[in-house]
């Protein structure tokens, strides 16, 4: 099959639905003219016009409640928010108006706006350029959040989410932009909602999203020389959560261990991690541990950065440690 | 004198829908007083020629976004205050089946985009319903509320700099009751006029005297044509004042009872009433008649509201998503 | 001992420290001439003039901004947002900017800014205006966060707060503020960061905060009543956590149940069942239970409103279940 | 000619200062372009006048926000080059040993409140600031940096309201570079002019020439006296322009050659050694040695950038928190 860098196959899903869809635009900084900093809209001014590739300006809150107001009105808009560190600044539009609009009208008013928003760290870009902040969406009734970790299941579930009538917050990873992977030529859809198994296994469950599921697999070869049989599960869409997956993979497992890069304190593996304890106690055979950012703000140099996010080997040594 | 371009139906009309505000604002009041409505509610009593100019200077299919002080405005566009009243209720058969209450009544059917509980927030709403006016190529016209206090977050600047930019077909109706919450602007803006912040956006900024709802009605409808003919947004200030507090039960510390009386002495309602009269395009008791009317309107939205139900508790788990809801609300 | 109210200990906590040092000032809308909306800072401005007290406009982000920048000059401003509900309009002030300057400028800067917010609900506020945050704080590092209980502990908790060179998120309840409690006349401080036993029991840990002690005590007295004795920990200080208290308390019941108002999905509920069954595993004879508001918007009508949050009924049959 | 007022060591200064901006940007390009540093920077080449002109307009016992354009800010104000180049390389020896990197240089004992990785974010900052020389009632100035882009945000309209309502020791510096990353302003703004944005507020809005280091110098200086006397905040505008792309390795593809050429033939450092040299308050070969002296303070910084440790692993747990570090790091 062809392969895709990831960003590629974003670019990909949003010609597509907006060839299919005249309702569909795309908003954000520098979306127009330069095809996003990311380059994922390269080349949509010019085919799809500048009504439906807009170029704003500075003003994220301003621009993410237009397009709430435009989605009011049976637009679909897709929003850039360029660094994911940026929905600080127009949290108001994505968890107070589009998350809420829906419930307080009685479910009158649909808001189907998308929310891509690029995070992670690891390019050195200091510390209101590199969070992950996917626990301060999670918590919001009203938003659907995703966050894959492949080419192909970013275009699947990039489709799905613009055809769905929710916000959905869509997490990227800007370290993941340049990877590629298989991704067919036909048309397809991914459910939003459904977690995927990356890897079978019987020992033991890791459960990660976006970035770290690559950090997850890694471990996993790892863990596999040494005979563990790691399961990796990719929960893919955050919210709704597709526990189902999780129970069929922990109930053979026993074990688990959630995977992410955000700060570990209130990050969305606690709530993982609770639910495991809560409704499969009986079936853990050891505690489900966590691995996940350490509770600082990125650091720019060079000689720490690397050091705040999960590796391959902190996943090994915790899995280790379940099994002892 | 304006009211000579007006003929009798139009006059009424204004009236009419003068008297309705105010007629349900101050039934709200009573019940807030009352504790028959819970929570917060915000009259906009002094305030009924800006709801009522705006949103006459519209045609149906144009749309709204009202404020926290927002009853007025949505009855002026066309809401059932029925249906609002309900909606005060916490009613299943309010506008929002009572989960939104007095702050966010909305009905895309008439217009009303709804209302915000964050002040300011409801600006950038109505520019996107004006850009997809613009991008549909269907030009209806949007008509944003808001206060002189919103004009001092953010979102009026970032809203008003994109419509101003993208010449969306919006208009900008502030109300400027001198006070938010306790605040006087004066306070806390230098400028004696918000309708100077136009000029910062390059579009025009127009100032309507908020207690003569011809004023504003000719102001909006200036700002409206230009909308709708691909020329851009407005931004109008009317002055005006509301009679009650901030919210019911508000000790309004922050201002005197004299400032209060001077401008119920403006009164919207009566300035027209005796304009009306004296113009001869109605009789006192013709006016009569139209406040007995709206009189019993108003008793029969409360009886509405009163002997509707309140929605099953079940009601609370639905509405959070479109789609996929159970799953989404359940963990 | 006298009995005042929260909002007058949380008053009384603020004069104090003003009169105490020159730097403290207060600031939010309202605060001057009205004396806050819930009465916090009446007869402020007359007593500490307008330089101190200040009526800021309609510009939460700005003016939480200001007082970023006024700590780094010297100043300890106390800001007020009049409902937690608008931290989102000014998220990225406290998140990106109070929580963040210290590290990034490697130390230097010191930003001692208090932010109090109400949350809650109950008042029939509706959706933008009765949420419970505290998840979107205790997620960002730099950030400390405190959910007082009592007017005792609001008052000493919060004058710690100011005296603290970090900034400290404060959160009250709007349904707590008229409740009374003892507070002494003496002056006294509460360390940030140390939880309380409100209630000492073998039988189950029950761990809350803000107004959900109520709640917590509440049902323990219930369970009492049926011979089931419960601790009742109130955690006070989200960040930094006391887990030691956490432990004390959970290695001695061997149950635990969280409660919080806060939508349970994302709540910091999880962030502590996890830490309790990632480090307390052993001494579980039960998962962790939590027990917390459901995950949707808060609704208007008084027939809905009720529903969305715990009550001790809900805590009473939580603890019983794990008692089964 | 306005280069009549100075005397010879203020021109030279001027001088000087541009020449140290460029040749620490360009030695910042160079560096990157070799991958000796990491990240993002955004240099301020063809920008020079604004920082030197604006911060030369001060006190060292003044402040100033600077931006993620903000080396050259920086440097004016007083920052070592050396110990800013090593925080560039994510050095221990850095301002900020290594944790903040290019866009969050800071030193309050040098009047540097820190730039900004949030476009906008520093405006509210420096008007904090600003507020604390009113409270204190020390009246020293703060100097706000920020760009085009930059005055489309919400928190620039804020921050203004707010500095002038308060008639805050405050100035505003818009360097109006024309792009916000590949954004024309001219595309996202209706008005030709951010200074014209002034009369929102209340408050003086001036244009200056951003290729003219006395235009600006003079320009802030009347700001600063004004500020400093209490009578509120100024925002200056300063037409200017970045050689260098957004970031560098930005391709560009949103302005011409000819564009940038235009503004290459009016740079401000060449136009100030011409006037030095026209007026006669220099010859040729006493700015050349400048010129050497520059590039080899520029040299050492980079030597004692590159010399630098690294910070230690365990730094990246420190500084989260000013006490309780420890338990607010570990869980
Ligand atoms: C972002 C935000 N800040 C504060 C409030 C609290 N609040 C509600 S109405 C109001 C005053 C609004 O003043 P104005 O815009 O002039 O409207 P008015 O009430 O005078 O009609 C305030 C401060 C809010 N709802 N949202
Ligand atoms: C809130 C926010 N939005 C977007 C960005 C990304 N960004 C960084 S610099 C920049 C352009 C800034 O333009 P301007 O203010 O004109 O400054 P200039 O770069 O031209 O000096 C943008 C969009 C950001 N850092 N912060
Ligand atoms: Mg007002
Ligand atoms: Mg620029």
């Amino acid at each position: 099959m062809r392969q895709l860098t990831y960003s590629k196959a974003i670019s990909e899903a949003l010609r597509e639905e907006m060839l299919r869809n005249e309702a569909v635009i795309v908003m954000g900084e520098d979306m127009g003219v330069m095809g996003s900093v990311f380059g994922i809209t390269r080349g949509f001014m010019e085919e799809f016009g500048s009504d439906r590739v807009i170029d704003t300006p500075i003003s994220e809150n301003g621009f993410t409640s237009i397009a709430v107001g435009a989605a009011m009105r049976g637009l679909r808009p897709v929003v850039e928010i360029m660094y994911v560190d940026f929905t600080t600044v127009c949290y108001d539009a994505i968890a107070n108006q589009a998350a809420k609009m829906r419930y307080m009208t009685g479910g009158q008013l649909t808001i189907p706006v998308v929310i891509r928003a690029p995070g992670g760290a690891g390019r050195r870009n200091a510390g209101q350029h590199s969070q992950s902040l996917e626990a301060i969406f999670t918590h919001i009734p009203g938003l659907k959040v995703i966050a894959p970790s492949t080419p192909y299941d970013a275009k699947g579930l990039l489709k799905s989410a613009i055809r769905d009538d929710d916000p959905v917050v869509c997490i990227e990873h800007k370290l993941l932009y340049a990877g590629k992977g298989e991704v067919p030529e036909e048309e397809y859809l991914l459910e939003l909602g459904k977690a995927d198994v990356k890897r079978t296994g019987e020992d033991v469950t890791i459960i990660a999203w976006s970035r770290q599921v690559l950090s997850a697999l890694d471990a996993a070869e790892q863990l596999a020389k040494e005979g563990i049989n790691a399961e990796v599960v990719d929960l893919r869409s955050l919210v709704p959560l597709d526990f189902e997956t999780i129970s069929n993979s922990v109930t053979k497992t026993h074990r688990a261990v959630v995977v992410h890069e955000a700060v570990k304190r209130g990050g969305y593996g606690g709530e993982i991690a609770a639910q495991i304890s809560e409704e499969l106690f009986d079936y853990l055979d050891a505690p489900v541990k966590r691995v996940a950012g350490l509770n600082v703000i990125p650091p720019f140099s060079p000689a720490l950065e690397d050091y705040i996010y999960p590796h391959s080997s902190d996943i090994v040594a915790a899995v280790k440690e379940l099994l002892l | 004198m304006i009211i000579k371009k007006y003929n009798r139906e139009t006059l009424l009309r204004f009236y009419r829908e003068m008297k309705r505000v105010r007629g349900f604002d101050t039934k709200a009041s009573e019940l807030f007083t009352k504790a028959m409505i819970a929570g917060n509610i915000h009259t906009c009593i002094g305030q009924e020629a800006t709801a009522v100019g705006g949103c006459l200077a519209l045609n149906p299919s144009d749309f709204i976004v009202a404020t926290h002080r927002g009853h007025g405005q949505c009855l002026a566009k066309g809401g059932d205050p029925g249906m609002m009243m309900a909606e005060l209720f916490g009613k299943e058969t309010g506008y929002c089946r009572g989960k939104g209450g007095s702050m966010h009544i909305a009905n895309v059917d008439i217009g009303i985009l709804g209302a915000n509980g964050i002040v300011g927030a409801g600006i950038p709403i109505g520019v996107g319903s004006a850009l997809a006016s613009k991008i549909l190529k269907t030009m209806e016209v949007t008509l944003v509320f808001f206060g002189d206090g919103a004009s001092n977050t953010g979102e009026f600047h970032e809203a008003l700099n994109m419509a101003s930019a993208w010449d969306l077909p919006v208009v900008f109706l502030c109300e400027n009751n001198k006070y938010a919450v306790s605040v006087n602007i004066d306070r806390v803006t230098k400028v004696k006029d918000i309708a100077e912040r136009a000029k910062g956006y390059g579009i025009p900024g127009v100032i309507t005297d908020g207690c003569d709802v011809l004023a504003v009605h000719e102001t909006v409808k200036k700002a409206v044509k230009r909308a709708r003919a691909g020329q851009g947004p407005t931004l109008v200030e009317a002055k005006t004042y509301r009679y009650h507090g901030h919210y019911e039960g508000d000790p309004q510390v922050y201002r005197t009872k004299e400032e209060v009386l001077e401008w119920k002495n403006r009164d919207a309602i009566e300035r027209l009433r005796k304009e009306i009269i004296e113009a001869g395009f109605a009789l006192e008791e013709e006016l009569a008649g139209i406040d007995k009317e709206v009189k019993e309107e108003m008793e029969a939205a409360v009886l509405f509201a009163q002997n509707s139900p309140y929605p099953e508790k079940k009601e609370v788990m639905t509405d959070v998503y479109a789609s996929d809801n159970e799953r989404g609300v359940a963990r």
